[in-house]
């Protein structure tokens, strides 16, 4: 049997495979480069970036919940300047595809952002993160508001010709309605979902156990909620998805390309299994050996209905 | 830095709630140094989702140890285990002691699991440098002397040695405990440290404070586990940049 | 030391304890009372009632997931005639206090049946899931919908003087504005919360594990999420809330006390420990006395947020 | 009906990946029919969060047996016990077969780890009526013998027996298999019980099918085990109304 072909394309990009590895879960690459190949790897998006440095919330700013965990790191950040300079170097070094996410509390900084990594031949494409507060409109998250999801995306689509990919807050009624106004607006994918939003207290002293009272969830306790907002946006939007939450596994990845993602990101498990990304790869080769199908595109919302 | 998997060699209780185990691990073993810690994946399915960290306790040949109380699920699991049993480990991960230095006493205080580290740089110092360990429990059934030297005792309850916390032990002996030459090495909870930390400025003495917070991959990239610097605005990671810290560096 | 108070008031309902068995997950309290005092129990909530009887979905209903269950049992019921001459009497004979369960799939509906309830002595109080699809306006979902919420709780309010909680559901943006909702349209409480929307396929025949495609996923998964969804309602609407989602044990009932919750239900964990109930009741006890407190509903919204 | 805290007392291998646990339960052995279950927590923390269900193989006196296979996480927990471990268990659930009643054969057919429940069956009915069991396995590995009578084997690849299903060898035999006195009593998986009643239909024999289906309560409160009732347009519960329902009862 001839090699499996694992390409997927997200717009005019083509991925060698469709394993990514989330924001927020590998830094910009240099720590997990010490326990695995990231050459092998789809692509990497980098920790969200924002215009200038962000310090990040006081501890604590994790806790393990049931299958779970709960992060609110708060957009810790280098900031775009020393980003460019500092860690666009060693991703280069990497031959991995760079996908740059970012974070802004203004449409404006959004904007400014895009337009500087623009010119940077090493970043592929951008991931916007939409799940942070707005600070014009006094700290709402632009990821519940739909007329500003599309503001950003024609805003940052004006300025870049590399692929745009939204990514969708889960904390939200109809997710698909999100992806409808980001595919409008020209975005060339979305990555759903997000972390949704969670709290622990500590029942002795009554304080919240993270610091921002809140944070967001991920791990497989979020697994099914994500891959039915991924099925909601399948069946209603045409535009390439890629599926993130809560996979620990190749299983887990054709899962969620069953119910409609051309690609997969994988966060929390790299936190536990720092070579999850490339288990995953030799995973979907052998189940494609296995359903004796030579090419992966062909599971990609394959899901079969009751009628 | 690795993700080996270690097959456990022995579990010992040192104490009622308090295990030893011996695992065998070339390559963590001939490469950790004190105070280095290993994130452990204890189960071989998701549940405890997180590793644990602990600190490498030990180093016999090719062999590592840790010791351990029994906390919660992870801990419990731990406790467990079988000879024979494999478990992946990721380590050495994090900064050790610093002792390449000129110093001539080893002051070691430490609290509760606290002394987890210091076999290790006993072990280390031993033919170098003077060593005195002070360490604290909550009574006589948390104190652990496996692997120590020159032992002093603090209980909280008074059931074994000085009645009180380590600090009080370490505040009444001062005059005799530190000179000029002294570094202290430190590991325990939060609320002691602090404490050691006005006490090492107050005394002026060298103080290295090795730091525990909640961690997810204990390698720098999930950045789930800061401390505030002490001379910029800015968060050091525990996992990455500690866990051992000059108790200047850091506000706690 | 004095009896500890574990007394707890829903506008003018007064439970001997805060702890309430979950709507669906007890059926109409028979079974499980095989395995446990029901007497003992603050209060049990009946599986949703409709006017008419319905069948339910076809198998498969219910699918394990990390730290949680999905579950599409379809309303399936006894209908409103049967519920009142069969499960009325049992119920009777328990000596709990009842408060009934209504789904409807119309405005209608809702006020039919609470007319019809609000006869019955043994109901002590109604509970409004609103997590049901409105047939009129095309099967969208009620519980999405503020207008519809804030109609359903006005037209119920004028049928009856009992009790009304409004069972909320996670799937929206901002639950509080639901909780305000309900609060200024008269609702004497509000359950948070309903199941999120889940679902899970089958990799090797890409058929969803569910017949219905999603379901509602339950159980420890969901906790994190509960609890921020009674936090954020305690925060902003002065009404009681019944915290309910994926509490195990007495620590994780406490957990949603101090998050706001005046009282809590337990679903899932009944299906794996009928007795949890009681466990968690003396649990409560002896946390306050660890804590010295002789009343537990010091410890309601008793959280302590940085400032 | 209980919730018994039930005690390991053996485990045996039957097969390399099919287990046999005999364990201590003195309420439910009282009270057990055959093909009546238990619901069965595995662990004792949350993970796996919903109990399993196992049909009870056999009663000895104060005790009971579980047979099983190793599918999951569950099943691989169950078949760590070690000899005094406690485990919850929920139990005796369900209706079981029903054997009150004239008839002179138990024709026993099982597929897979549909043998289960007729250890305890053949115990029962061993001195009351001829007894010939007929057992499918996709080989010969997974033929389990314990506890039955006069058993004929049919595997997938013919590894063991007559090559070809269960109902094949079924379907070859009804002659000499079936009378006038005959009561069919069948476990295993849903298409084999589904062609099962289709025979039945055809031979006009009664035919008792002991049906499988994911539940998570395992006593009427979740309504997660539906079944079509093929008398009335509603469903009947696996759990409560089942696991044993007539062929003709049901649609599959
Ligand atoms: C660098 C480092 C070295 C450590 N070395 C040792 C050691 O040598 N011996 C020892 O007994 N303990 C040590 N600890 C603490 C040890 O990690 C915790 O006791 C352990 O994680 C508890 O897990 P659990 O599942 O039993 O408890 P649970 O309370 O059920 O754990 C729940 C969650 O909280 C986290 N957690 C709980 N307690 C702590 C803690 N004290 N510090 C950090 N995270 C915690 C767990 O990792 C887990 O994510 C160390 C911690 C750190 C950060
Ligand atoms: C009434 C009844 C009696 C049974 N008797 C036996 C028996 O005597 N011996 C035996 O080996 N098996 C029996 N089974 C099947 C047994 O329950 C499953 O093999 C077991 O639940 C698998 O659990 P797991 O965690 O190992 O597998 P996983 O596949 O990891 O389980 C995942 C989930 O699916 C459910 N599940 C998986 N397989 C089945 C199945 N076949 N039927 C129902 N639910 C399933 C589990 O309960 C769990 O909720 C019986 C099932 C029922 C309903
Ligand atoms: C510690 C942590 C930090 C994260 N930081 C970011 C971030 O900076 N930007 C972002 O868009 N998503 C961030 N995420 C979300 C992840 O990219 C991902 O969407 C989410 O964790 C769900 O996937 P998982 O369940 O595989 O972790 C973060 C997640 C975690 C756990
Ligand atoms: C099997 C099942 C059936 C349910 N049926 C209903 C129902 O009929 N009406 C309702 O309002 N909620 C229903 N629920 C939701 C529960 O009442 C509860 O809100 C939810 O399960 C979260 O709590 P838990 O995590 O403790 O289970 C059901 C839940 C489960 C698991
Ligand atoms: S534990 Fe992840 S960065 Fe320190
Ligand atoms: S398994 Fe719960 S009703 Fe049957």
């Amino acid at each position: 049997m001839s090699e499996i072909d694992l390409q997927v394309k997200l717009g005019n990009l083509t991925l060698k495979n469709p394993v990514l590895l989330a924001s927020g879960t590998v830094g910009y690459g240099n720590e997990i480069s010490q326990f695995t190949d990231l050459s092998k790897i789809g692509a990497i998006i980098t920790k969200s970036v924002s215009l200038k440095p962000r310090k990040g919330n006081p501890p604590q700013r994790i806790v393990e919940t049931a299958s779970g965990m709960l992060n609110a790191i708060g957009l810790a950040n280098v900031g775009l300047e020393v980003f460019v300079k500092e860690k666009i170097p060693f991703l280069k070094e990497i031959q991995s595809t760079i996908i740059c996410n970012i974070a802004a509390s203004s449409i404006e900084e959004y904007v400014e952002c895009t337009k500087v990594l623009d010119h940077e031949d090493e970043i592929k494409g951008f991931e916007i993160n939409v799940s942070c507060p707005n600070v014009k409109e006094g700290g709402l998250e632009f990821g519940n508001n739909l007329t500003a999801v599309g503001k950003i995306t024609e805003k940052v689509r004006a300025v870049t010709n590399k692929p745009i990919i939204i990514k969708l807050s889960p904390n939200v009624a109809r997710i698909s309605e999100f992806a409808k106004v980001a595919k409008d607006e020209g975005a060339d994918a979305v990555s759903a979902i997000n972390t949704l939003v969670g709290t622990a207290f500590d029942i002795w002293t009554g304080k919240p156990k993270i610091y921002n009272v809140t944070g967001g969830l991920s791990g497989p306790a979020i697994k099914p909620v994500a891959l039915a907002k991924v099925l909601e946006i399948s069946r209603n939007v045409d535009i390439p998805i890629i599926g993130v939450g809560g996979i620990m596994n190749w299983k887990d990845a054709v899962e969620f390309m069953i119910a409609g993602a051309t690609a997969i990101q994988i966060g929390t498990v790299n936190f536990i299994n720092p070579q999850a990304g490339i288990e995953i790869i030799e995973g979907l080769k052998n189940y494609c050996k296995q359903k004796e199908i030579t090419s992966l595109a062909e599971i990609i919302a394959s899901y079969k209905l009751p009628s | 830095m690795i993700n080996e998997k270690i097959i456990v060699q022995s579990l010992e209780k040192l104490q009622p709630n308090i295990y030893l185990m011996k695992a065998k691990a070339p390559v963590i073993a001939s490469q950790v140094k004190p105070s280095q810690f290993c994130n452990i994946k204890v189960s071989d399915n998701d549940f405890p989702l997180l590793r644990r960290p602990f600190s490498v306790c030990d180093v016999q040949g090719d062999s590592i140890f840790f010791m351990f109380d029994v906390h919660g699920e992870g801990t419990r699991i731990l406790s467990e285990k079988m000879i024979g049993d494999e478990i992946e480990v990721l380590g050495p991960l994090g900064n050790g002691f610093n002792y390449n230095k000129k110093f001539n006493k080893a002051l070691i205080i430490a609290g509760g699991l606290g002394v987890a580290p210091f076999p290790f740089l006993t072990k280390v110092l031993i033919d170098k440098v003077e060593i005195v360990s002070l360490i604290g429990g909550r009574n006589k059934n948390y104190v652990v002397k496996y692997g120590l030297k020159n032992v002093s005792v603090a209980t909280d309850d008074g059931s074994e040695g000085y009645k009180g916390t380590v600090l009080d032990l370490l505040e009444a002996n001062k005059e005799s405990l530190i000179d000029d030459g002294t570094i202290i090495f430190s590991c325990g909870p939060t609320p002691m440290l602090k404490a050691l930390q006005k006490f090492a400025e107050q005394n002026n003495v060298e103080c290295q404070l090795s730091t525990e917070c909640a961690m997810a991959c204990g390698f720098g990239i999930c950045q789930g586990c800061p401390v505030h610097s002490s001379t910029e605005d800015k968060y050091l990671l525990v996992c990455k940049d500690g866990p051992v810290f000059d108790s200047k560096e850091i506000v706690l």
